[in-house]
């Protein structure tokens, strides 16, 4: 995969800085891990050969070799299985299911096997496994190509979740998930992977360990605000933070919190936000009955229920399933419904 | 996918497939210091014979065969060996080629000695001149001379061996080569760069070896000459002639 | 046993003679008819209209002679996502075949029911047991209907196609597997799917018959699949058919064959060409004149030109659609959402 | 649609130049991955280097006979943001169409 030359420079501590996209910042925090650990393996439908169908694991075949980078039969049940076992023999897998909507097929391994094989044993086998999940919608793709399973694996014991929303936390929280001794989903926002951003690329170890000094968990303010919340992550962080330049015309001013972590999910960061704002809307793509909006607004309430000048709103997907082309933007989170729940909490 | 075919010396050769429309195989012989890879794969010629099915070779001394010393193990008729060897491990009865410089003099000596083998041959950058008039054979690549400069440019490419190459020169020039006998019934087609020194002449020898014909590539020399669309063209249109376009020959 | 390796155009017997003459000219037709589609489809992608197209160019015979052998008004089909030929073949309306290509409707906008043909289907392998049930169904019912599965080589590493064919042989369920086996699953090559060689083969370890076809080879593949119908249908159980075929054309409109497969190796199955193969085949029985091809093409291209016409212009879906069919019997949560959506969204 | 600029890659053997021989493709002229895009000549042979994308050739970096360093500058392309298998690239508007506008809080 080429990086552009241009925009390349130095951080304050010396880490390079390179502009690129979030694949390529997918790809590089992939081969980041093959270097620095031997135990790590990138395996799944056309990683190999091909660079995977976003090219994301785009040459770590060619450098890596067809043991640490292969291609398997097409069965993503026989994928997340075959990583457990890899996992209870010391490996430290990183397995690609295609798209979110492949990932029922493996849904039986992963939450029946993976997530509670560490509590089974009784702590004997860990199962450092990230599961890498191109995700959510926005492409206007086939169907299966563009869904959103978070709450469901959320929901899972055993289970860690992240979905980063920009290529600098792509390549870091990658690296942190891979690094983390405890299964992990790992969901990327596909209708992001072709942003360009600045990279903070940490080529030590040691230096890149503590991921910028956020731990697993740890959401981020994506855009510092006084007048409400915005709770997003994936996709919908970028699409929030227009919400908030637009916002921004009519004199209101939003901060948008970057969740990042959907399971652990980061309680203080949430609470000191909100008692500062006093308002939350909460977005996402997944339909909205029992989706992860509800735990969020669940515990805004719990934390800061006083400090609350308004009921958290949520404006997510319709029960319906991911429907095709014309009707997707209908279906996702639209910038006036975000305006309209933001004017609700300012409102009420 | 390169294998070894496990000669006296060791021989690294390819093979690629082609489609049923190009039932003879292309045998690709290259020049003196290069190899199959730097002779004809960085220079195009997999795409540009695409559908054509190819042997590519290392010869000896070459690449990645094996490199041995001695002048004699360097004689054409020794690389004539080598090549039937390989064709016949590969189970080809007949082939066409495509050579260059000493490559295509070893056409020449294969469709010579073995014209059943050899369907019809390109033989680029290559003339009826001395190669080697006016070279130091003691001490190759150290003169002036036109060859003398080939020879320091290939001793000096990273994985040739100087000794084997100097052994290749004393071994080819032992045999000079000579315009008769031609390979009568063999079908040939000249090309080489306008500016080639080392082709000097072959505009005559295709006239008395009634080659179908000679052409020459504008402003190109013998190195440039390799990755020219002209060269590539001209080949491949003459290799998938039509039989009966040869019939009077 | 048949390898996959293309042989030499002409090396295999073409047995296309052996259909009838009747049969063979209309399996013709369908198949040239799906072969001026399917480049039409990819125009139309290649113009915008279509996002995304998967061609199947190559597998005209596979598809076109297997599911010529099934009777319509009994038996009932179940596609993945690269059976146009077979939805052809069944007279599927094409336009609401190709309104899931042109992004209006994910399961294509005909009616899988009355069509006796399923909804198109992403999760390869998925539908596989569908048709052991509706199979199943038939037969607890006392009627006569098979079923057909389409699969890929892909497919055949999915746990439920090993499922469904288990169950099929527990069952004896009426069923038809078919295997187009195209070589390559997106990149991967026959040698890193398919343990053993041979989906065929796997036949023998759920207790039906397993048969390899040359599925380029039109008759061969319309007998094989005549007779395991025969065989469905008169009680003797499932089969599992092999059709080795070719994809001659990438994935989809954005895959790039040449990141993973050989040009000498397309050029070679293009030579095997199913579509002029039969074509010389009918002649050479007497089957067809140039007056019988012209006329075929002239009905081919008006076919393929109203479709075309049709896909192009069709309407997009009403919006209210997102939520018309989640329900038989929708919820008052799903109304109330409606009317936010109503609100708060429609255009 | 984007510009990419291919820059002369390192052609092995330690060169650090090549003179470009001749041009394979023109300006204005649609290209495809791995046609022949330009013949190269360095110190030790010639090569031909195929293109790197599929897409309309916007502009030539150095002329025929001109030396290019490695790194520097080849040739631009106009390319079609490369989507995956399925899924078209999401185009960003500069300005997002809105309805409703807010009324800020009293504070």
């Amino acid at each position: 995969m080429t990086e552009a030359l241009v925009g390349e420079g130095r951080g304050a501590n010396g880490a390079a800085l390179v502009e690129m996209t979030m694949q390529q910042a997918i790809n590089r925090a992939l081969d980041t891990a093959l270097r620095e650990d031997p135990a790590t393996l990138v395996f799944g439908e056309d990683v190999g050969r091909l660079g995977g169908v976003f090219r994301v694991t785009d040459g770590l075949q060619a450098a890596y070799g067809q043991n640490r980078v292969f291609d398997t039969p097409l069965a993503e049940s026989g994928i997340v299985g075959l990583a457990v076992g890899l996992a209870m023999n010391g490996w430290r897998p990183i397995p690609e299911l295609q798209f979110d909507g492949f990932a029922y097929p493996a849904v039986d391994q992963i939450v029946n096997q993976m997530a509670r094989m560490h509590y089974r044993s009784r702590g004997a086998a860990s199962m450092p496994i990230t599961v890498r999940l191109p995700s959510f919608g926005g492409i206007q793709a086939p169907e299966h190509h563009g869904e959103s399973l978070e709450a469901l694996f959320a929901h899972v014991p055993g289970l860690k979740v992240v979905a980063p929303s920009d290529p600098n936390d792509a390549y870091r929280l990658l690296l942190q998930s891979i690094r983390s001794d405890d299964p992990v989903i790992y969901m990327e926002p596909k209708a992001r992977y072709w942003d360009r951003r600045q990279v903070v690329l940490d080529g030590a170890r040691a230096q890149a360990a503590d991921t910028g000094g956020d731990p697993i968990g740890a959401s981020r303010i994506a855009r510092p605000g006084r007048h409400a919340t915005l709770v997003a992550w994936g996709a919908m962080v970028h699409r929030c933070l227009r919400v908030a330049e637009l916002a921004a015309e009519d004199g209101v001013d939003l901060e948008v919190l970057d969740l990042r972590w959907l399971k652990p999910i980061d309680t203080d960061g949430l609470a000191a936000s909100v008692s500062r704002t006093r308002r939350a809307v909460v977005v996402h793509e997944a339909p909205l009955t029992a989706g992860l909006g509800a735990e969020v607004s669940s515990l805004i309430t719990e934390r800061v229920f006083c400090d609350l000048a308004a009921p958290v709103q949520r404006v997510t997907g319709f029960d319906v399933p991911y429907p095709a082309g014309p009707l997707e933007p209908q279906y996702l989170p639209t910038i006036d419904r975000i305006l309209l729940a933001v004017q609700r909490t300012l409102e009420f | 996918m390169y294998r070894i075919l496990p000669a006296d010396v060791p021989l690294r050769y390819t093979t690629a497939p082609g489609s049923a429309r190009h039932p003879v195989p292309v045998l690709l012989l290259h020049g003196f210091g290069s190899s199959h890879e730097s002779n004809w794969v960085r220079t195009g010629w997999g795409r540009a014979l695409e559908g054509f099915p190819t042997v590519g070779l290392d010869l000896r001394g070459h690449g990645n065969s094996g490199k041995p010393h001695t002048d004699e193990a360097y004689t054409p008729s020794v690389f004539v060996t080598d090549i039937v060897l390989l064709l016949d491990a590969l189970g080809i009865e007949r082939v066409d080629i495509i050579g260059y410089s000493m490559g295509s003099r070893l056409a020449w000596e294969l469709a010579l000695a073995r014209p059943d083998r050899v369907r019809r041959a390109v033989l680029g950058g290559f003339g009826p001149v001395n190669a080697f008039a006016g070279a130091d054979l003691d001490r190759p690549g150290t003169d002036q001379s036109p060859f003398g400069q080939v020879h320091r440019a290939a001793a000096a490419l990273p994985g040739n061996d100087p000794a084997a190459l100097a052994a290749c020169t004393r071994g080819q020039a032992a045999h000079p080569f000579t315009a008769v006998p031609a390979p009568a019934g063999t079908p040939l087609l000249f090309v080489a760069g306008e500016r080639d020194g080392l082709a000097d002449g072959m505009e005559r020898l295709a006239q008395d070896t009634g080659a179908a014909g000679a052409l020459r590539v504008a402003r190109r020399d013998h190195r440039t000459t390799v990755s020219a669309q002209a060269f590539k063209k001209s080949a491949v249109e003459f290799l998938a002639r039509a039989p009966a376009a040869f019939s009077a020959v | 046993m048949q390898t996959h390796a293309p042989p030499g155009a002409g090396s295999t017997p073409d047995r296309t003679g052996a259909l009838p003459a009747e049969s063979a000219r209309r399996i013709y037709r369908d198949m040239l008819t799906a072969r001026l589609l399917d480049t039409e489809a990819i125009a139309l992608q290649r113009q915008g209209v279509f996002p995304a197209y998967v061609s199947l160019r190559g597998q005209e015979a596979a598809q076109v002679a297997s599911a010529a052998a099934l009777d319509r008004d009994r038996d009932f089909a179940f596609p993945t996502y690269r059976e146009m030929a077979v939805a052809l073949t069944l007279g599927v309306d094409m336009v609401g075949y190709l309104a899931s290509h042109r992004a209006l409707w994910h399961g294509g906008r005909y009616d899988p029911i009355a069509s006796r043909f399923g909804s198109i289907n992403a999760v390869v392998g998925g539908p596989v047991p569908h048709a052991v049930g509706w199979a199943l169904g038939e037969r607890l019912r006392g009627e006569t209907g098979c079923a057909i599965a389409y699969f890929g080589d892909g497919a055949s590493s999915q746990g439920d196609v090993h499922e469904a064919l288990n169950f099929a042989g527990v069952f004896g369920s009426p069923v038809v597997f078919f295997c187009q086996n195209n070589r390559w699953a997106l990149s991967v090559p026959n040698e890193r799917q398919i343990a053993g060689g041979s989906i065929a083969a796997r036949a023998a370890g759920y207790g039906m018959p397993g048969i390899t076809v040359d599925g380029n080879d039109a008759a061969a593949v319309h007998n094989a699949t005549r007779s395991a119908l025969d065989r469905a249908r008169s009680g003797g159980g499932p089969t599992l058919i092999e059709a080795l075929t070719y994809r001659l054309a990438p994935h989809s409109t954005s895959d790039d064959t040449t990141r993973y497969r050989d040009r000498g190796e397309e050029h070679a199955w293009q030579e095997r060409d199913p579509l002029p193969r039969l074509g010389t085949a009918l002649e050479e029985a007497g089957h067809a004149d140039t007056a019988f091809f012209e006329q075929i093409e002239d009905g081919a291209r008006a076919a393929v030109e109203r479709i075309r016409d049709g896909i192009a212009t069709a309407p997009p879906p009403a919006g209210s659609d997102l939520f018309t069919y989640v329900y038989r019997e929708p919820t008052e949560e799903l109304a109330r959402q409606q009317r936010l959506w109503r609100e708060e969204v429609e255009p | 649609m984007a510009e990419q600029t291919f820059t002369l890659p390192d052609l092995g053997e330690g060169l650090v130049e090549a003179t470009v021989l001749e041009w394979l493709a023109e300006p204005g002229e649609r290209i495809e991955r791995n046609q022949p895009l330009v013949e190269l000549e360095t110190t030790k042979s010639a090569v031909e280097i195929p293109s790197p994308h599929s897409g309309v050739i916007v502009r030539l970096h150095a002329e025929e006979g001109a030396v290019v360093q490695v790194g520097a500058a080849l040739v631009t392309f106009e390319t079609e943001q490369a989507a995956g298998i399925v899924g078209t690239v999401p185009r960003e508007e500069e300005r997002p169409s809105r309805r409703v506008r807010l009324r800020p809080p009293a504070e």
